[in-house]
């Protein structure tokens, strides 16, 4: 490009001397190159938003790790690290083409475009004026995205499925079922017709993994000794420096999420939605905080990170649209959920050991609907109908998936295994090697 | 008064304290401790090389009781402790010669609380 | 700026279809594409430092964590959720528009510009040729900033202080104090007017933090068996590679606290500013490692990792006007200073768990009257006026609120609670479930 | 450069008053302007690329303290530290005029441009069409490369080496043969010349890295306890939380290290660059686990997290140039050349507690001859004379520095001092105090 | 040969390690422990479920003394230990029947240090 | 039957282990300690400020015994933790009344094990 540019500038050097009338000629020359930086700007910016992207992933290994029992956390960390690796791989082998297919197959309903990515870095250039940025950024971006609907399943189902079992359901998830739901609106499908709004994906991401979290908890039950004779007995989770780090992680990630979504580096758009998406993560602390200091008489720590991560998730769906007022209302309310909804699952006897299902299916749902509450540009009945279509759908082929698992190989380790821990029986190895550990529960 | 030390499988302390505690047994103390038995360990591996662990976590309980809740005490403990697994542990006893509570300085019976 | 270049576009438009001499049209289009493709770079830049800054929280929370005792690490994780969180939304409520007031209503000593911030995300562009950005990314970027001063008094008044106390102190602090302060220099006010000179905060956030940090520290006093009968008793840290961690974000972090003062991207100023501050942070490590190893026989890591916030802290004023030999210079002294400085503070009985007074209080007043000893452009005498003019009153304010929250609901937990631990007191709840740690301390 | 466009600008409105034919006058100013904002979209690019490949120092010293006992931790993560320092400081000062010396002195074989590097930031602009930052932004980007090398070593001889050997070791080897040989490439140097091609460092960084690595574990020995009577004994890493959140960064700061190996903000490149860079370490993940599933019948973390290592270093050298289907192959044998060699070091009594060798040294040989395998430019016969020319003189010097100091004032510590740790050894302090920990072996 | 073992608060050690110092008890050996007693525990919460601690951190001290040092050692173990309130701790007594310093070989009286 | 209670040097508990193993004791229950004997402790350093650190850690090792393993048992454990170095440790015996198997109720000499 570089190079193009300065034969230009030689080339008008030689017409300048010869007299030739290049004002037209060097006024679109110039303009070219200054789009064209403005595409380097906007190029950058993703890959930026990209390995924040990336770095969720470490958010959602720390955050897991930290609220479950140290026996576990081998299992936890190889979970989430083969589930980064997985969810790209499968991406480029059949992911992006159906998320993005081109061309619908099956109504504005199912598109595949083909096995595979492209080869080699001379591939095609995306600038339509809103998305500015390589087939190869618009990929990796995408790619990140994917396998964090697996991700969030895997902190719900922790310390008591089988690792091969959950290999396989998220692998067919991230490959299949995210892809494709995911085309009925950001690939430009039926949803996206009839106006539904998504911006980064409080729906598209967080509540399809959100649904697939209660799938599996459903399916697989309880810890054992997490509810006894009708009383719930809290699991503590062993490390909160490492849940916090997580909490942070995925808070700074989303600065990329969110702000990766605008598709370039618009400087107006970016920056709002940084403001909207700060303010929201710091107001649904403080009304996860308030509301636990209020119920449990003393603030709970794992609460305030969960409200971060539910005003996140919140304000995800209208990041771009919402005013910086309805940000804080949006985040706030989605911090008082959080709290109401982790308390209300435990006593349904739901037992999701990071709070996924109230963080991401709960307030993912409560940020589509706040984009039809808080935007006048948008109906709420559409976004209803968004969420309900999403939720039959993703749910059903979640319970599918978990269920064909369930009845082959089976879902739950032994209860000796899950005593004695899934590091021991999954891994042959411990996490805290030399610590003196209780193991009472 | 006698010193009754058991291990037991860790998983099974909640059991045993309840159990203590309907016999009107309410003080002990808890620690933790690895133990080989009869129970076979199990194999760890690490980076390729293969380890036999053999010494198993295991809870060593302590109570102390006057002599008429010996025997109380221990069914108590075999009560919440047993299985019928191998590695369901094992309950030592001791005599004490001398019991005294800190705060008050009584001694013997009195200061044991059961 | 965006709409004038729109009207321009159209305007000449006009002129073009009147067959005028469209020449400088193609120019001044192009050139304003070339222009605003530099503030999409600049405006993405910033919002990089933005987030860079925002991990600076983890930073500390990270720091802080590691070099207390493991049973008072939830509290100390919470205080730091709950800062972040605090400091964006009272900034955004009122910080802003107190730092940067547009016109000052007490001489250039006092203005305030209303509360709350604008609402939608077309708002203006701020491009002086100096700044680069749009307002939003101006307030993201200010609003990180400003949490960082209440969050240096964390760390310096942990373990011991009431939860309830410490944030409405931290409330006060940032919402008020720190802003008002800030408005001297970077608002354009009585100091900025002097030719005081601050780069990036050596003195407006670091002193001014560590200045409150010192007025907790003597009103709390130390922990419970730090000093004993007239020696010292070392209280330790319980995770060393946590407070790593949190040395090494700071670091990372402060490459968007410096990086993002230039306020574009301003390709040598910035990439200057990155030079200047890994070398002052590379020279801290030595000089601290090196003072350590001598004074302790062996060398202190903890001393070591303070010598890197030291070396930054002492950069931070003139990171863009100093030389490269100036920079190492003052990180090695700063780095010298921060031990002096910590083994006296604790001489002298002020208890600063991490550190905190000697690197964000000393190292700040240090590396801004450096600024007047290495750089030709400044002042020392001035220097000095601002480093007393922000000492006086930091510390005035700091001793006023402390003093009044003392006096009302208490400063310190009791006895009992500061024994079991904060963790338990405070939140019902332990940051190291299952671990067996040793609370003989 | 702001200020003169708008005056620009000024100057051709007058111009056009006077109807004067300010064409290519216009023309070339709105390119320069153009271009000038590519070039600060690349300089942008290049410092995030910087803070990147500074984090990964933080990522080798969570891995490597993750991966070794607890009692050796303060004493891994005060190494890191001090090499990060010592790196950019030596760096500043010999290193960047060895590497980059301008002009050889003995034919293209060495060369030294003098001590030191500039002063003040109005340095000279790098933009050739292919590089695209400043002089400071090019000495940082470099400066940090330089301490991973170094890097590298620690691992491989922890838990026992002595804390000032280390050092000595490490400053002669970052200082000197690290940008000596660099220069023989990068530098322009012979191997240039005659077309070997490492895009980003599999041999330069990660394979010298891994040479001394070598040398050292020969020179110290194993550590006690390793191999008893011809068995290989595991020493269980103490912290795998540590380790995973290790190679997380590591991973991320990769897209750093490769993406800004492109040397400017070029979207086809760095966005293609991102892909084969996240493809080839989800393969190797893949790779190193199925492996290790078969080998060792249970999936091993450790060996997981170095797969992603392995796949990274292994498409170090060949990023830009073999396309996405040769990076998962590349990455999928580096997955299982890891775990092999990791288990074949072992038998063979190299005892390399975090498989620094194997990974970086063994996956650096690979990914460079893979650059002569997948790519039709690239002669396999000059990748493997590459890594021949450099394997013989890194080894060789890394074997006379490790051999004189342990000749000298010796390598390793005390068996005593061993056993109970380099923590309380080497720094009289340990990293979790508290914690009740095992220290059987 | 007596074998004192001991319950303490674990704030109290040091004290209780000073006082048996000057007492010329120089040798002892410390554990952590979880104790069930007297004192009530406290509540913890967490994420909204209520927990009821009742295994309370105490500190395990034995200490092996010839039978002449058995008083001063109880008594320099009270001295440190109380407070006054509960939970301050308890002190077991029972008998030693032979005591081998490893190193030397050493029996009884001479191999139990006090 | 007997209880015996082995302090040691926690580098030392697998020579102890592997030497118990030759002398037919296969039980043995094992516990993290901290001891203060006449091995002088160390100093550390925190921030400028001096800790002299005297509880160093040791390994507890506890080996209930039928008589006639008594000897057996000690000798094996000085021979694995023997070095001859000040802080090799020290073995305490004392008496034990009974003995139970939780799985089978088995009692006494069948129950110990060895
Ligand atoms: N003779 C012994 N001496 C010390 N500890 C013992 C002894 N026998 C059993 N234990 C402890 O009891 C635990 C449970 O033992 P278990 O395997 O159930 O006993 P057994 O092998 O006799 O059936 C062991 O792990 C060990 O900690
Ligand atoms: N009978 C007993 N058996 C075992 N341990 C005991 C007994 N009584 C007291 N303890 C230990 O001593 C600790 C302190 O007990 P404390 O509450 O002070 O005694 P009390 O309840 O008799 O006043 C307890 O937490 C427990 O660890
Ligand atoms: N009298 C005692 N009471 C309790 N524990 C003891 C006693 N003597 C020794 N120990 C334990 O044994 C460990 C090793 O003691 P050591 O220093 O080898 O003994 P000595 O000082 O008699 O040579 C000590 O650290 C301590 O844990």
């Amino acid at each position: 490009m570089s190079k193009s540019v300065l034969s230009t500038v030689l080339l008008l050097c030689v017409f300048a001397m010869f007299g030739l009338p290049v004002a037209g000629l060097a006024g679109e020359v110039a303009e070219q190159s200054g789009a064209d930086a403005m595409f380097w700007a906007s190029n950058t910016w993703m890959l930026v938003a990209t390995f924040l992207v990336f770095l969720m992933h470490l958010g959602f290994a720390s955050l897991e790790a930290g609220m479950t029992r140290a026996k576990n956390t081998v299992n936890i960390l190889f979970k989430n690290t083969a589930i980064i690796s997985i969810g790209i791989l499968t991406y480029a082998l059949v992911g992006f083409n159906l998320m993005y297919p081109e061309e619908f197959t099956i109504g504005l309903f199912f598109g595949f475009g083909g096995f595979g990515i492209g080869e080699l870095y001379d591939n095609v250039y995306i600038d339509d004026g809103i998305q500015a940025y390589t087939y190869w950024t618009d990929f990796i971006f995408q790619a990140m995205f994917a396998a964090t609907a697996a991700t969030i399943v895997s902190g719900a189902v922790a310390e008591r499925i089988k690792l091969h079992s959950f290999l396989i359901v998220t692998t067919l998830y991230v490959a299949f079922v995210y892809p494709w739901l995911g085309s009925w609106q950001w690939g430009g499908g039926w949803l996206d017709d009839r106006g539904f709004y998504d911006f980064a994906g409080s729906t598209l991401v967080h509540s399809v993994g959100g649904w697939a979290a209660l799938a599996g908890v459903i399916l697989l039950g309880p810890r054992l000794g997490k509810y006894v004779n009708g009383s719930i007995k809290p699991i503590m989770g062993h490390n909160m420096p490492l849940a916090t780090i997580g909490v942070f992680l995925l808070w700074l990630g989303w600065f990329g999420f969110n702000g990766g979504s605008v598709l370039s580096a618009d400087p107006e758009m970016v920056s709002f939605v940084f403001v909207t998406t700060a303010i929201a993560a710091s107001a649904g602390v403080m009304g996860a905080m308030i509301l636990s200091w209020i119920i449990q008489k003393k603030p709970d720590l794992t609460m305030a990170l969960n409200g971060a991560l539910a005003g996140l998730v919140g304000i995800t769906a209208g990041a771009d649209v919402v005013s910086v007022t309805s940000a804080v209302i949006i985040g706030f309310i989605a911090g008082l959920i959080v709290v109401v909804s982790v308390i209300g699952l435990d006593r349904a006897k739901l037992d999701d050991p990071v709070g996924a299902i109230s963080v991401h299916l709960i307030c993912g749902i409560w940020g589509t609907l706040a984009v039809g509450i808080f935007s006048s540009e948008f109906s709420f009945a559409t976004q209803l109908i968004g969420v309900v279509a999403y939720g039959v759908v993703a749910f059903a082929a979640a319970l599918l998936i978990f269920g064909l698992v369930k009845a082959t190989i089976g879902l739950r380790v032994s209860e000796a295994e899950e005593l004695v821990g899934l590091d021991i029986g999954e891994h042959g190895m411990e996490a805290y090697s030399g610590f003196e550990i209780y193991t009472t529960q | 008064m006698k010193l009754i030390v058991a291990y037991i499988q860790p998983e099974r302390l909640n059991a045993v304290k309840q159990s203590l505690y309907e016999n009107e047994v309410y003080r002990l103390s808890v620690m933790n401790a690895l133990g080989c038995g009869q129970q076979k360990g199990y194999h760890e591996s690490y980076r390729g090389s293969d380890i036999e662990v053999n010494l198993l976590k295991k809870v060593r309980i302590e109570v102390a009781v006057n002599d008429e809740f010996v025997d109380g005490a221990v069914d108590a403990i075999i009560k919440g402790a047993r299985t019928g697994k191998i590695g369901d542990g094992k309950i030592f006893i001791s005599d004490l010669t001398e019991c005294i509570r800190i705060r008050t300085g009584e001694k013997g019976k009195d200061a044991i609380g059961s």
